[in-house]
């Protein structure tokens, strides 16, 4: 017993990790129809802009505040003036192959002007463990994990409190009505857009110290927000979280119950499960289908 | 000091002459893991291949010519591997290098062996040299001599009569488990859980609480570096006290650097590793990390070995001959102190494989303590 | 198209076919090994191209399918069972799966199916590397035989090629009739405006499910000589960037055009040739390439060597729509 | 004259708001039966329920005396049932011919016959009837996306009657069309019923064009039946002239 509560704590922690990144890819589907392939890329990439300012000699609080920013500019900005916006009119598949090779050309990228190998990143939070309820945690994942809900009521409050927020909703449900109703939808878009490279910049700078600093490291990342964000909702922020925390909870209960060789098959059953019987995800909203 | 003059320029003409005679540079070709899920290797070996190249034609190449290297990416398939092995061979290389994946190696060697050129390179699977292609050189020991001198520490020096196997399910790591178990079997440990974990894979949780419930008297790791770092953490987390052992990937300084304490009292055998106790590897290190900023893995150090295992039997032969290379490699042993590149002794045997000094390590804390040295067995 | 028009397409390809047959004869190894798996990867890319340039359906697991038909080769074919067996077991196994698969696209919107093909491809390939006892696990499955084609041996790389380039031919011959049948028009009309389709009278549900089934065999195809051609698979070819890369092939060729996936398939195959002299870069070109193309043609690049000709058409037929319209307008 | 159509108490809400509420009505054999009615009154809406684009939340419809209420508009299709839409829905890559084929080839044999068989499915002679019939001939290669709009228009109704169907829905078919190609269009809509013995419904804004062409005219409004008669006696109604001609 004690050992599953063990595994829930650790699922949780990992879970709150996918749930980050797969708050960022329900934003940019609902404002924007973008399928993000590149996602675990985006947040792979701050953490080497980040490096990239230490080596120049930076101290360590600069590297974080410039590396986010250059994650605005970059993932934020130039990712929509430069794909996103040439490509939306060509409907969302093109623009989602579109994305898987740019998440190719982002990996290549760091590997050749940076490394193949991994590089160890410092940590914001003390890299100690604390015991909670006789369950020992890191302090990582705690940071983690709080940063997550923090993200959360961050974006309800932001959603349902402010002006900016209805905008944004206006504008995701119906970019048309939004306009007409004198909602600056370009605008509100391009915030989207920010926000969500903001999140990757977050998480990468929470992420890195516990996954390194690797060029690699978005592959398993991104396709496990992936699936959280669909088993969680694809049009709701809080089923992204919702999502995220129950695919790391499962893949933990997989591992230790069912078999660690397929540890990875059992949140893509979970997947299919829930795209056959819930499209709409576990929290989401239906959305009309198409044939 | 006119006449001087003249007798430079003469000198000059008659060394590029001689240059000229011999018919250009020495061509090898290279194919590696540069892009997909081996990226890290090949990169590795391709830069410890360029360093020697670099070191050797600065002091005027082998043989008074220079090596030239083309490097192909195999994208980490075993298919891509075998277009770009077909294709360097195609045109007729010194000597063949790479890859280093077990299975693009056994996809690639038998085109070698047709060929009639000696393939060296890094896999490190039991089978690839029992099947009897006489063209195919190890840059390092392979699982089959490796894995029974963890055994015998678990055994002799631990005393231990159940152990849990970790290891991550790639060919690296179940051609390391497929041994081992084979060499606990004669010992009649029992395997008390056998863990498969995955590339890549960040939370051990759910691994380490599995070894917590089965309760073994050790724990074999075979893991690669960064996994190795995270489990370790893991282990410490979940407050498991029994010895960790592993190979070369669960004792090397950068898994100290990346767990941290967590490291402290891991053991493991190391063959090749940049930590290793001889100044000729501390030298390379340094070198490496000049040249590349970042410390190598043990690929980095087989890519090295690689260009001067070339060097050395070349200049044993005494001319440049494809045919001869690989009958001239065999039991051959070159030593260090005549081959500084070659960095400690080693010999190989009639199947290709490597017979060198080894050592078993413990990590105290953070540093590497040899606790035995395994000597080289002739 | 003008008749002088028609003879120079047919003179084009009897240029090409004839090029295929007899350039390779002085190729060395290295040539025809790529010029075989340009045959077998542009098979698996004329099933994807089915599946998705002509009804509209994204597959993220046509490497998957390759996978399955490579190791139905690789096993029965080291067990002394004849290719052409192996190939009817991967053909019926990657149709029945294939359309099982395509079960989610009729429920859900079109780009949940790329998500359950995803799933999929890395379920595939858990399975070709944990279950040891048939696909000899992550140690691969190698000396997997060359077949004897009509009492010919094709160990030998050029053979082999002819094999390879005869099957593509079959397969070019068989998807030819398929689109230019009633069905490739429904696959067209599902994918252009599944409403309108279904007021026609055309099941939707049944094309659908048949175009994924489909182009899902012949995924399976390519893999039953795909294992024969590199005479060892293990499963790490076979996991989600092949079902990329042939994603990729298909986009770049041009998708929903016949020729997309032979020019895609040269394309992703002698791209690392061509673009050798940038070292380490070009895999970043070539994904800084595929952006630019999307951007500028999302229908790849048959897709603006079509606009092009397309335009001409246009002004040609407003010409003549001119005339017709006279025509009309005078009519009683 | 038996009844191809029977609805009856056909009712759709979408949320809280009905947009068809009871409508009942029958198609009699061959005759052409005029829909009209203000935007917004439910005509689409009805029509996608009786053609199973959408399922009616109440009511039955029937084909020749079959309930086909709930059954697939591919379905419904097969038992003679076709349409056309409000908005153009032709395929624009496909050329005027294969437009046609392509609406008539679910009608002929089976899906084996279909693959094997001719790649016109045997089609092509009728194709070129129904080109000539709608007076297309000089565009019958021609992609159907680079036709003028009247010609699309034309081609849309051409493709509504490919699989010989004993009932055609026309949703707005003079919309957008300009004069002289509308004249045309109601001339072979007229021809095609009296010729191919075709029973039509229409819905259409065009009065002059419902009025000269229809048998009967049927006028909704707020989603219920207002009217129902000869052109006169619905011209007549002063209900009709209240809600509809009014303004």
């Amino acid at each position: 017993m004690s050992n599953l509560l063990d595994l829930l704590v650790a699922g949780l922690a990992t879970g709150a990790i996918y749930a980050l990144v797969a708050v960022g890819f329900t934003l940019l589907w609902q404002t924007s129809q973008t399928i993000n392939f590149a996602q675990g890329e985006f947040v792979m990439l701050p953490a080497f802009l980040m490096l990239a300012v230490m080596h120049a000699g930076a101290p360590f609080w600069l590297a974080v505040i410039l590396g986010i920013l250059l994650s605005l500019l970059l993932l934020g900005l130039g990712f929509k003036l430069l794909l996103v916006d040439p490509m939306l009119r060509h409907g969302v598949l093109p623009l989602a192959i579109a994305t898987m090779a740019l998440a190719i050309g982002m990996k290549e990228a760091v590997k050749q002007f940076f490394s193949a190998e991994a590089s160890p990143f410092p940590s914001i939070v003390p890299a100690g463990d604390v015991s909670i309820l006789g369950r020992v945690v890191s302090l990582q994942s705690l940071g983690v994990l709080a940063l997550a809900i923090a993200v959360v009521i961050g974006l309800t409050l932001l959603l349902n409190r402010t002006s900016i927020g209805h905008q944004m909703q206006a504008t995701a449900q119906n970019p048309t009505v939004a306009r007409i109703i004198g909602v600056p939808v370009e605008r509100m878009i391009l915030l989207t857009f920010l926000i969500n490279a903001f999140l990757v910049a977050l998480a990468s700078l929470l992420i890195t110290p516990i996954y390194l600093a690797k060029f690699s490291s978005g592959e398993v990342l991104g396709q496990a927000a992936f699936i959280a964000a669909i088993v969680g909702g694809f049009n709701q922020v809080r089923g992204a979280i919702a999502g995220g925390l129950l695919i790391g909870v499962v893949d933990n209960l997989a591992a230790a119950y069912v078999s660690t060789q397929y540890r990875a098959a059992v949140p893509l059953a979970l997947l299919i499960i829930i795209i056959l019987f819930r499209p709409q995800g576990l929290l989401g909203r239906p959305e009309e289908r198409t044939v | 000091m006119r006449s001087r003059i003249f007798a430079g320029l003469l000198l000059a003409a008659v060394s590029a002459g001689a240059a000229f005679a011999q018919g250009g540079p020495i061509k090898l070709a290279d194919v590696a893991e540069l892009s997909g899920g081996g990226a890290t290797v090949g990169n590795n070996w391709k830069n410890g291949i360029d360093l020697a190249i670099e070191e050797i034609n600065a002091k005027g190449g082998l043989l008074g010519r220079k090596l030239e290297v083309t490097h192909a990416d195999s994208q980490s398939n075993p298919g891509v591997a075998r277009a770009q092995v077909q294709k360097a061979l195609d045109n007729e290389p010194y000597v063949l290098l790479g890859p280093g994946y077990s299975g693009s190696v056994k996809v690639t060697s038998p085109l070698a062996a047709e060929a009639g050129i000696a393939q060296i390179m890094g896999g490190e699977a039991a089978e690839l040299t029992q099947g009897g292609n006489k063209f195919l050189f190890r840059t390092s020991f392979g699982q089959q001599s490796s894995m029974p001198k963890v055994a015998k520490y678990i055994h002799d020096e631990l005393k231990a009569k159940s152990v849990a196997i970790v290891w991550v399910n790639n060919d690296f790591g179940k051609g390391g488990r497929d041994v081992i178990t084979k060499e606990f079997a004669k010992y009649n440990i029992k395997i008390a859980a056998d863990i498969s974990t995955e590339a890549g894979q960040a939370d051990f949780a759910a691994d380490v609480s599995k070894i917590k419930a089965a309760a073994p008297d050790a724990v074999f790791i075979y893991l690669n570096e960064e996994e190795s770092a995270r489990i370790l953490k893991e282990l410490k987390r979940q407050a498991i006290t029994v010895p960790l052992v592993g190979e070369t990937t669960l004792v090397g300084q950068k898994v100290v650097e990346l767990a941290g304490d967590a490291a402290n009292g891991a053991r493991g055998h190391v063959g090749l590793t940049t930590d290793a106790p001889v100044d000729l590897v501390k030298a390379f290190r340094e070198k490496f990390v000049k040249k590349y900023n970042y410390v190598p893995d043990h690929n980095g150090l087989k890519g090295y070995l690689a260009i001067y295992m070339i060097k050395a039997t070349t200049e044993k032969m005494g001319k440049v001959d494809a045919k001869r290379f690989a009958d001239t490699l065999h039991g051959l042993t070159i030593k260090a102190a005549s081959e500084p590149g070659i960095l400690m002794d080693v010999t190989f045997d009639e199947k290709g494989d490597i017979d060198r000094q080894g050592f078993l390590v413990e990590i105290v804390e953070g540093k590497q303590v040899v606790k035995q040295v395994l000597p080289k067995l002739n | 198209m003008s008749a002088t028009a028609k003879y120079w397409r047919i003179a084009l390809g009897v240029a090409v076919i004839a090029a295929l047959i007899i350039a390779p004869m002085n190729f060395n190894r290295y040539g025809l090994y790529i010029l075989s798996q340009w045959a077998v990867m542009t098979i698996a890319a004329m099933g994807l191209n089915l599946t998705l340039g002509y009804a509209g359906q994204v597959s993220l697991a046509q490497g998957a399918f390759v996978g399955i038909g490579a190791y139905a080769a690789a096993i029965m074919t080291t067990q002394g069972m004849p290719l052409i067996a192996a190939l009817g077991v991967a053909v019926v196994m990657c149709f029945a799966i294939g359309w099982i698969l395509g079960y989610p696209a009729l429920r859900v919107q079109h780009h949940y199916l790329a998500f359950v093909t995803l799933a999929f491809s890395t379920l595939a390939f858990l399975v070709f590397r944990n279950e040891d006892w048939l696909t000899k696990g992550i140690y691969g499955i190698s000396n997997i035989p060359r077949p004897n084609v009509l009492g010919f041996a094709t160990n030998r790389p050029l053979p082999f090629y002819y094999f390879c380039l005869g099957s593509l031919g079959i397969v070019s011959l068989a998807m030819w009739w398929l689109i230019r049948s009633p069905w490739g028009r429904a696959f067209v009309a599902l994918r252009e405006n599944p409403v309108r389709a279904l007021s026609l009278g055309i099941d939707t549900r049944r094309y659908t499910l048949m175009a994924f089934a489909i182009g899902s065999a012949l995924g399976g195809v390519a893999g039953t000589l795909y294992a024969p051609l590199t005479q060892y698979i293990d499963p790490v070819p076979f996991n989600l960037s092949l079902s990329l890369d042939l994603l990729m092939m298909v986009i770049v060729g041009g998708s929903g055009f016949f020729f997309g996936p032979f020019l895609g398939a040269m394309i992703a195959v002698l791209l690392p040739e061509w673009l050798r002299f940038t070292e380490g870069y070009y895999l970043m070109l070539y994904a800084v390439a595929v952006m630019l193309l999307l951007i500028y043609s999302p229908t790849g690049i048959l897709g603006i060597l079509d606009r092009y000709l397309s335009e001409r058409r246009t002004k040609a037929a407003s010409a003549l729509r001119a005339v017709a319209k006279s025509r009309l307008e005078t009519a009683p | 004259m038996t009844a191809v159509l029977e609805v009856s108490n056909i009712k759709k809400s979408f949320g809280g708001i009905k947009a068809v509420d009871g409508v009942s009505f029958d198609v009699r054999e061959g005759e052409i039966l005029g829909l009209i009615g203000p935007n917004g009154c439910g005509k689409s809406t009805l029509f996608n329920c009786i053609l199973g684009q959408l399922t009616p939340t109440d009511g039955e419809v029937k084909v020749d005396g079959k309930v086909v209420t709930g059954l697939r508009p591919s379905e419904l299709n097969r038992l003679g049932v076709s349409r056309t839409f409000q908005l153009l829905q032709v395929f624009p890559k496909l050329s005027v011919r294969e437009n046609l084929i392509l609406a008539g080839q679910e009608h002929q044999g089976n899906m084996m016959s279909r693959l094997f068989g001719p790649s016109d499915a045997g089609l092509s002679a009728a194709a070129d009837q129904m080109i000539g019939f709608f007076k297309l001939d000089h565009l019958a290669t021609e992609a159907a996306g680079g036709l003028s709009y009247g010609q699309q228009k034309l081609l849309d109704a051409a493709m509504a009657f490919m699989g010989g169907p004993r009932l055609v829905l026309l949703d707005e078919p003079a919309g957008g069309v300009n004069l002289t190609m509308l004249g045309d269009l109601k001339e072979r809509l007229a021809a095609i019923n009296r010729e191919k013995r075709a029973t039509f419904v229409v819905i259409e804004h065009n009065m002059e064009f419902v009025m000269s062409l229809c048998t009967r005219v049927m006028v909704m409004a707020e989603g219920k039946l207002l009217a129902m008669g000869t052109p006169a006696e619905v011209r007549a109604n002063p209900a009709v002239i209240e809600a509809y001609l009014g303004h």
